[in-house]
Parts: C-alpha cells; sequence; structure tokens
C-alpha cells in the first residue's frame, strides 16, 4: 500500500485537531462532559471483570481453533464409533467426546460427575450445529471441519437435556439426547470394553 | 403553553440538563446493578468455562 | 425548489419498504402460534422455517435497504438544498435492489431457501436466493455512492462551512454501509456463488462465518442511524427545543462508525473457528461502540428536557410531563429510548465475551435484538413516515390519534413479547426452533411464557396494520385539503461556524477504519489460508 | 464367500481375546470426502447399464424387483448404492449372494452401476385402500417423546432420499423395507455409521415398521 496519502492524511488530522484552539472550542456541557466520564467508568469496569476474569481466572469462551476432516470422522482414531462418550485417562482427566450428526447426537446419552473439571470435545458431522444444556454454560458453535473443545464442570447433579441450539435443518427441533450429571462420589468411571463396539459390528 | 420572556427562554437553554443527567445515572446504576448480578449470580454459578 | 422528483423517489422506496414490512409482520404473528405448539394443526417446521427465513430477510434486508435510501435521498435535498445528483442512477439502483428482492423472494417463499437471513453453509439454498440478495445489496450502494458525492459537491460550494448536521449523520451511514457490505459481499461472491453454482465443490463454514461476522455488526448500526438521525436533527425541532450540542452529535456518528466495526467476533465467541485473543480484543471494542449510545442518549434527553421545561416543566422531573406526548415523532423517540435501554442491557450481555455462552442462541438473543431493532429502529421509522408522509404526499396525516395508538400498541407489545422471550433464554430454549419435543420437566417451564409470546405477537400484528392503514388513507385519501409543511431540522444551541475537517468530513477516518479493519480481521480471515482447513460439501435440508 | 465369512469369524475371535486393544472396526469404509463424491457424479453410466444386465435376475430389468425380499434399486440415489456394494464388499454388510458378488466389482464398476440405477425413475406400486394413519404421522411429525424424528427430515417428504447418502424410500418393496428395519432393529444390519438408523429402529415397534414398510411401498 502507497503510504503516502495515508501520511498526508493523519498531518491534516493532526492540524485539524490543532484548529479547533483556534476556531470556536467544540460546544458541551459540563453535566454532559461528566456523563462521558460516568460511561467510560461504567464500560472500564465491564472491560475490567471481563478481562481479569479471562487473563487471571482463565474464564472464556471455547475458542479451540483445530481444524478435523469431517467427512471422514468415523475413520478417524479419535471419534473412531467404539472412542465416543465419557473417557477418564490415567491422571483422572475426564474427557467427553460426542458426534453431532442430523438429527442427533452419538452418544445419545452420557453420565459425567458433578463439580468435576470436564474436557468436551463436540464434531459435526455434516452441517453446523450448536449444543446447550439449558442452566449451564455447555454450550457452543459445532461447525463441520473443526473441533469445538471446551472445558467446564457441572454445580448441579441432575438429568439434563442437551439441545441443539443451531438451525441445522427441518429435523433440527428433534434434535437431542442427554447428559446425566451424577454427585461426584456415586460417580464411577465407565469400564471401556471392546465388545461394546464389537456387538455393534456383528 | 406557558409564556416566557426571552431572557428565561435563554436560562432554559442555557441551563445545565440536570434532570436528564440525574435519570440517567440512576437508569445505568441500575444497569450496572443487573450486571453485576447476572455475571456473579447466574453466570458463573452455572460452572466455570475456559 | 420543486422536489417533486425527489418526493416521488422517496415514496417509491418507503412504499417498498413498508410493504415488505407488512407482509413480514404477518409471517412474525404465526411464527409465534407455532412454535408454542398449541395450535397442532399449523406446526409445519417446512413452513416454519421458510417463514423465518423470509421473515428475517424481509425485515433485516428489504425493509432497510429501501427505507435507509429512501430517508436518506429526501434528507440530502432538504438539508442541503439541492436536488438529488444523477436521479437516473438513484432509481437503476431502485430497479437492482427491487428485482434482487423479487429474486430472493420466490425460492424463500416457496421453501426453498430455508437457511434464515445468515446464509449457514454448508446448507446450500436455491442459487436464486443467493443472486437476490447479492443484487439487493448492489443497489443500495448506489445511494452510497449518490450520498457522498452530493456532500463533495455542497462542500465545494460552500468552502469551510460546516456540512448539516442531518446530511453529515445521513453520509455516515452510507460509508458505514459501503464498509459493513464488504464482508457478506466477499462470503457470497468468493466462496457462496461460486459454490451454488457448482464451479467450487466444497465451502469453509468458519471463513464463511467469519466473514459474515465483518458485516453482522455494523449493519446493526446502519439500521440505527436513521434512528439517531431523527433523534437529533427533527425530534428537537417536533419538540420546541434544540440540539444540545451539534459537535458531539458529529463525535458520536462517527464512534458510530468507526468502533461498529472491527467488532463483529462478539457473533463468534462460541465459535470455535477463532481464537480467544481476537475475541477478546473485539469484545472490547464491542464494549467502546456502546458509549456513543449512552451520550447520544443523554443528549437527545437532554433536548427533551429544555423543551419540556420551555413548555413550563418545573423541578427534576417535571419536564417530562410537560412534553407534547401527543406528537408522533416525540412519542415515537421516548418509547424508542425506552426499549433502547432494556435492548442495550440484553446487548452488553450478549457482548460480555464468555458470559456469552449464559445465553448464546437461546431465546435471550432475539428478545435482545427485537427490541433494538423492531424497537428502537422500526417505532422511529415509524415516527419519520408520518412525518414524511404528508409532506411527501402534499396531503395531511389521515389521523394523528391513529398514529399515537399505533405507536403505544407496538411499545406494549413488543415488551409483553420480548420480557418472556428474555426469560425463556435464561431458561435455556433454543432459539431457532419451530417446536418444543424435548421430553424433560426442565423445559415444561416454557409453556406460559409461550403464552404471553403470542398475545405480544398479536398486538405488535395490529398495530404493524394500523400503520400501514393510516399512510394508505393518507396518500389515497379524496380529500380537498392541501398539506404544503416543509421538512424543519433542529438549531443547535450553539450554531457551528467552523468545523475542523476530521468532524466535517470521512476522508480521515476511512483510513483509521482501514486499519482497525485490518488489524482486527486481518490474521482472522489469513488463518483459513495458513492452517490446513477441510471444507464441507453442500448439504440439503 | 465362506472364506470371508471366515474371515469375520476370525476377526470376532480376535477382538474378543484383545478386548483391551481391540477397536472395533468402522461401520462402513466409505467417506464422503469432495472427491469421493465427485468421483461418483462422474460416473458413466452407459457401462454401469451394461453391468447393471447380470442384476436384472433379482433387481428387475429397470431396477424395480419383482421378488419381495429383494431391494429395487431404480431412483436410488448413486452415492446409497455405491456405499452399499463398497460395504458388501468390504464386509461391514453381509448378504449370501452380494457379498461375492461386491467382492468382484472394482470401484468404477461400482460408480458406474450405482450411476445407472439412480437414473431410472423411482418405480411405482398401487396403493390398497387401508389407510396408514401410525405411518403418516411418524413420517410428518415423528415422535419427540422417543426421540425419533419425522422420517421425512432425511428421507425427503416424497421419500426421494437426501444428501449424502440418505437412501431414497418410495416404490420400495414392503417385505425387503420391513426386513432391513427389522435388521437395524436387532443389530444384524450395522453399516450405519454411528449407528443413526439402529438407534432409531430401535424405538420403533414391529407393528410400526409394517406399516412404514406398506406406506413406503405405495408413495409416489
Amino acid at each position: 500500500m502507497n503510504t503516502d496519502p495515508l501520511k498526508k492524511k493523519w498531518a491534516n488530522a493532526i492540524q485539524s485537531i490543532a484548529d479547533l484552539s483556534k476556531g470556536d472550542p467544540i460546544h458541551v456541557d459540563p453535566l454532559e462532559k461528566r456523563w462521558a466520564y460516568v460511561i467510560l467508568a461504567i464500560a472500564g469496569l465491564f472491560v475490567a471483570i471481563i478481562m481479569i476474569d479471562a487473563l487471571v481466572h482463565n474464564i472464556n469462551p471455547p475458542s479451540h481453533v483445530e481444524t478435523i476432516d469431517s467427512a471422514r470422522l468415523h475413520l478417524s482414531k479419535e471419534f473412531a464409533e467404539d472412542n465416543l462418550g465419557v473417557q477418564v485417562d490415567d491422571n483422572g482427566n475426564v474427557t467427553v467426546r460426542i458426534v453431532a450428526g442430523r438429527y442427533g447426537f452419538y452418544p445419545k446419552q452420557v453420565t459425567v460427575p458433578s463439580g468435576t473439571p470436564l474436557k468436551f470435545r463436540w464434531v459435526s458431522m455434516d452441517v453446523l450445529h450448536g449444543i446447550h444444556l439449558p442452566m449451564t454454560n455447555m454450550n457452543t458453535m459445532i461447525l463441520p471441519g473443526y473441533v469445538a473443545e471446551l472445558k467446564t464442570d457441572f454445580p448441579k447433579p441432575g438429568n439434563y437435556p442437551l439441545l441443539c441450539n443451531e438451525y441445522c435443518g427441518m429435523g433440527h427441533d428433534h434434535m437431542w439426547g442427554s447428559i446425566t450429571v451424577v454427585a461426584k462420589e456415586h460417580w464411577s468411571a465407565p469400564v471401556k470394553i471392546a465388545s461394546k463396539g464389537d456387538s455393534n459390528h456383528e | 403553553m406557558s409564556q416566557l420572556s426571552e431572557e428565561e427562554r435563554q436560562k432554559i437553554i442555557n441551563s445545565s440538563p440536570i434532570g436528564t443527567w440525574v435519570l440517567m445515572l440512576t437508569v445505568s446504576l441500575g444497569m450496572v446493578a443487573a450486571w453485576l448480578f447476572l455475571y456473579y449470580g447466574v453466570f458463573l454459578p452455572r460452572g466455570a468455562i475456559g | 425548489m420543486n422536489d417533486a422528483a425527489e418526493r416521488k423517489l422517496a415514496l417509491s422506496h418507503m412504499w417498498i419498504a413498508f410493504g415488505a414490512f407488512l407482509i413480514a409482520s404477518f409471517m412474525g404473528a404465526y411464527q409465534v402460534l407455532e412454535r408454542s405448539g398449541f395450535l397442532p394443526i399449523i406446526e409445519s417446521s417446512r413452513v416454519y422455517f421458510a417463514s423465518v427465513s423470509s421473515h428475517g430477510v424481509l425485515m433485516a434486508y428489504v425493509l432497510t435497504l429501501f427505507f435507509v435510501p429512501g430517508f436518506g435521498y429526501y434528507t440530502a435535498t432538504t438539508s442541503l438544498n439541492q436536488p438529488v445528483w444523477n436521479i437516473k442512477l438513484a432509481w437503476a439502483g431502485f430497479a437492482v435492489s427491487l428485482l434482487g428482492t423479487v429474486l430472493a423472494a420466490i425460492p424463500l417463499l416457496t421453501g426453498s431457501a430455508s437457511v434464515l437471513y445468515t446464509f449457514y453453509p454448508p446448507i446450500k439454498a436455491h442459487t436464486l436466493f443467493y443472486v437476490g440478495a447479492t443484487l439487493l445489496i448492489a443497489g443500495s450502494w448506489v445511494w452510497c455512492a449518490i450520498m457522498i458525492v452530493m456532500m463533495g459537491q455542497w462542500k465545494q460550494a460552500n468552502p469551510g462551512q460546516p456540512v448539516p448536521l442531518a446530511m453529515f449523520a445521513t453520509v455516515s451511514n452510507a460509508v458505514l454501509w459501503l464498509w459493513t457490505s464488504v464482508g457478506v459481499a466477499a462470503e457470497v461472491l468468493f466462496q457462496i456463488l461460486p459454490w451454488a453454482f457448482g464451479w467450487m465443490d466444497t465451502i469453509d463454514p468458519g471463513l464463511a462465518r467469519t466473514l459474515f461476522a465483518w458485516t453482522l455488526h455494523p449493519i446493526v448500526y446502519f439500521w440505527l442511524i436513521p434512528a439517531y438521525t431523527a433523534f437529533y436533527v427533527l425530534v428537537p425541532k417536533q419538540a420546541g427545543s434544540y440540539i444540545l450540542s451539534d459537535e458531539i452529535a458529529r463525535v458520536s456518528f462517527i464512534v458510530l462508525v468507526v468502533f461498529s466495526l472491527p467488532i463483529g467476533f462478539h457473533h463468534l465467541y462460541m465459535d470455535p473457528e477463532q481464537a480467544k485473543g481476537w475475541k477478546l480484543l473485539h469484545g472490547v471494542g464491542t464494549f467502546i461502540v456502546a458509549l456513543p449510545t449512552l451520550l447520544t442518549g443523554f443528549a437527545v434527553i437532554a433536548s427533551l428536557e429544555i423543551a419540556g421545561r420551555l413548555r413550563g416543566g418545573k423541578g427534576l422531573f417535571g419536564w417530562i410531563g410537560a412534553l407534547p406526548w401527543r406528537n408522533s415523532m416525540v412519542l415515537a423517540m421516548i418509547l424508542g429510548l425506552l426499549m433502547l435501554m432494556l435492548g442495550g442491557f440484553g446487548g452488553i450481555v450478549n457482548a460480555s465475551y464468555a458470559m456469552n455462552a449464559m445465553i448464546h442462541n437461546t431465546a435471550w438473543v432475539p428478545g435482545h435484538f427485537h427490541l433494538i431493532f423492531a424497537g428502537t429502529t422500526v417505532i422511529m421509522y415509524f415516527a419519520i413516515a408520518y412525518y414524511l408522509w404528508p409532506i411527501l404526499t402534499g396531503k395531511p396525516l389521515f389521523s394523528n390519534e391513529m398514529a399515537l395508538l399505533q405507536l403505544w400498541t407496538w411499545f406494549i407489545g413488543m415488551v409483553v413479547l420480548t420480557t418472556p422471550w428474555h426469560i425463556l433464554g435464561l431458561l435455556g430454549q433454543p432459539r431457532r426452533i419451530s417446536s418444543v419435543q424435548y421430553n424433560d420437566p426442565l423445559t415444561l417451564a416454557w409453556d406460559t411464557f409461550e403464552l404471553a409470546m403470542i398475545v405480544g405477537g398479536l398486538i405488535m400484528l395490529g398495530s404493524a396494520c394500523l400503520f400501514v392503514y393510516n399512510l394508505a388513507k393518507t396518500q389515497f385519501n379524496p380529500t380537498t385539503e392541501i398539506y404544503t409543511g416543509k421538512v424543519e431540522y433542529a438549531e443547535p444551541i450553539h450554531p457551528v461556524h467552523h468545523l475542523p475537517e476530521f468532524l466535517n468530513d470521512f476522508k480521515i477516518w476511512h483510513w483509521v477504519i482501514a486499519v482497525s479493519m485490518l488489524i482486527s480481521f486481518g490474521y482472522p480471515i489469513l488463518q483459513f489460508f495458513l492452517m490446513d482447513t477441510f471444507e464441507s460439501s453442500g448439504w440439503g435440508y | 464367500m465362506g472364506v470371508l465369512i471366515m474371515n469375520k469369524m476370525i476377526q470376532a475371535v480376535l477382538l474378543g481375546l484383545f478386548t483391551s486393544l481391540a477397536h472395533a472396526e468402522p461401520s462402513s469404509q466409505v467417506a464422503w470426502t469432495p472427491d469421493k463424491l465427485r468421483f461418483i457424479k462422474q460416473a458413466d453410466s452407459n457401462n454401469g447399464k451394461q453391468l447393471a444386465a447380470q442384476c436384472a435376475g433379482c433387481h428387475g430389468d429397470n431396477g424395480v424387483s419383482s421378488a419381495p425380499d429383494f431391494p429395487s434399486l431404480a431412483g436410488q440415489l448413486a452415492t446409497y448404492t455405491y456405499k452399499q456394494l463398497q460395504d458388501y464388499k468390504n464386509g461391514q454388510r453381509i448378504h449370501a449372494l452380494m457379498t461375492s458378488i461386491a467382492a468382484g466389482l472394482s470401484d468404477q464398476d461400482m460408480a458406474d452401476m450405482a450411476a445407472w440405477y439412480s437414473s431410472l425413475p423411482l418405480p411405482k406400486n398401487k396403493a390398497d385402500k387401508k389407510d396408514l394413519v401410525i405411518a403418516e404421522r411418524l413420517i410428518s411429525e415423528g415422535d419427540g417423546k422417543r426421540t425419533l424424528p419425522p422420517c421425512y427430515t432425511c428421507h425427503g417428504s416424497d421419500g426421494e432420499g437426501e444428501r449424502m447418502d440418505i437412501p431414497a424410500l418410495a416404490g420400495q418393496q414392503a417385505e425387503y423395507f420391513a426386513a432391513t428395519l427389522m435388521a437395524y432393529k436387532k443389530g444384524e444390519r450395522h453399516n450405519d455409521i454411528y449407528s443413526r438408523m439402529r438407534v432409531i429402529s430401535q424405538q420403533l415397534s414391529d407393528a410400526e415398521i409394517q406399516e412404514l414398510a406398506q406406506y413406503y411401498q405405495q408413495l409416489q
């Protein structure tokens, strides 16, 4: 880009700001000026709270930029059909993998512990979907071609409907499953048995 | 419509809008309170997100 | 100056706008009934989603892309007191937009474009829909060009003079729309059309959503600026008052234009294809763009306070009762500001970064934007129409009483409709469902709110009919009365004789916008070409 | 073909042995990548017509089967027919005859035949009098209480099928249709990716399946 005009414009800008002192001053009512400070303070307060939570307490929206070939999900290792659902690694970290496809969630139902950090990894096998668990912050868009990863926890045990909250076609209303949240102490990690996938196939 | 002399008019026109100031201040403080309630009373209790 | 040609131009634009508005209002009423699930006979997701898509396109694109130019042309010619430059070109733009509207309407109404007004790739609509939408937008660019040329001509003829505030505001909107439409134009021209025509097999939904986010926020201000324009330059005059500060008004319009553009990612907070740093950046910008609205609120209410006191209002709030509540323009602004206050709060919650997870894509969101758009914005479109119709048709308004009733019912209906909407959102109801199928106690709590929404929706439909009826009667009433009034613009308390160039032109601001857009959208768009993405083939529905 | 079944059995045994390590194979090897879709779109239906001659015995001269337990293929989505042939060949779908037939076909053959069948008009059968309210309800409204989406949302309001590989159902042999859903329900058929059709069929009663079969057979 040719920067000469840019320089000139800025020169003009600075000049015209200088002009202010010569020409009649901008008319501002003293109360209007005070109001401007008030709204700056309010906006500043909100921004400060959000910033501190984001940078210090790591409270952020799902923003895990990761691509995946949605057409080959079922052939991938991570989203192979018997690798879905709840998994606990050796350090006890809980990961939930769910595939969204018109018009359902696979698996349709999962059970997770309350008050425990959970990592959800959502993928779409076809179009745009969204996911929301009412009364929780489990809310993300699911785009084909991307993995929507979100870390959250559910303070209150209960049975939550798993709603598709992004228009995905004529069956959108019917696209739902459920997540059961049980008290941490009553929850036991699901034992993964290959015969599950096995029975699916023989 | 009340009858005002010219200097009364000028006085009104050039006086600061104190009613507006109080009104806006009240409304905005109400909004701040409501926002803080939603943030700390509804959003955060629904579970950490990151 | 004889402005018969301009009056015809403005009237034609506004009739298309309000015609689309009326059709879309009936659809809105049907939708609120259908999604309640109380009338099984009308349950049909096919009809519902076709209706939602049409309602969105008609209200968000057709109503606005015809009203804004119509109002703009007449504001330009009356505030500058010069004819519309190249009026043939203006009519050409009108024709292109109208053609686009018709082309898009065919697939929309036949249910072959049920992709909602935000397009939704990789779901693929009928090609005609995308072509129509493109023409509709392209036609509006003609208006932008004409507004900018007219201001340039006026400045040449009146060197060193401040551009009339009404024109400055109108041009700010033309500038805003040119920058705003770049995003959706890029999405449609480089992604959707080649894909729809089959020249490309695939599309990247992540890039498409990013480009649409470029447009999705500033377009709201494009809709809103005519309302703010009326707040500043029409209402004070109607109330018998003055503009608090001409310069602060200009500052507000400039900040609106500059800061409404680089902040679109607050629509993508919950999207996986953008990183949190960028979302945070856009989030902070979103709070900055709230400032000019709060400044405007103060300034225009202060004008009303002066009006009230001049009419004998005493004490801290006595001026409120003393206002001319029976003036449709004044009433509309008061009601509009009330809805702006409610909707603005909802918007601040949406804008609050991670808190967006609480309400993203829930019923809260349509609750919010109906207050801001159908509320503040459209109620001022009503008021402007009531004010301009006698001037444009040369006949007195058919009924001011009816106008006042219409504005009140619109306000009441809107509050009754949107309050439950917000609550349903906090209860987790998704925004885009045609019926509730969930077999779950949590979702049974929704019913009572649905009932309230039906009441609100029907009140608003009645109000919409009253509005169009009043305009039609005004114009086609066989009356002998001649109305000879002209548009009267409010004067600032302190007349401005000299303005620095940056408050009297947009040349400098174009550069500021270019830089800020480069910063806020440069890498987020570039990343799709750097990382290896997997594009989607087209899907039906 | 006997060999194939043997392979399957061995596989099953192996899976049983190393449960901890074993990953069940995917329910289909077919993935609708842009390349694969283009490959199907560019198939040669004339060649497919010649190859399809050998299928007429069971599937009818123009892909309209006269034998109740063999499916009609006329008007079927090319993607669906292609995927079934692949699944037979790769062993995700088992059939006494088809498994060995598919084993002898190349990818190109499969695409060409699929293209040929998709170019034919859907079968038309005369409707019998009895009304099918249960089926109509399931097709147009589904059943939210059982999370059953309406059939039309995927299979189309005229049973014409939908991208990428949702099969057309209009005019299909009722017996074959019912047998297929029953097979899904029992898990005997399992080449539906992420068990989408298994999940749905397990929600359906046998009576509903019979009525749906009748409805789609006479749907035009």
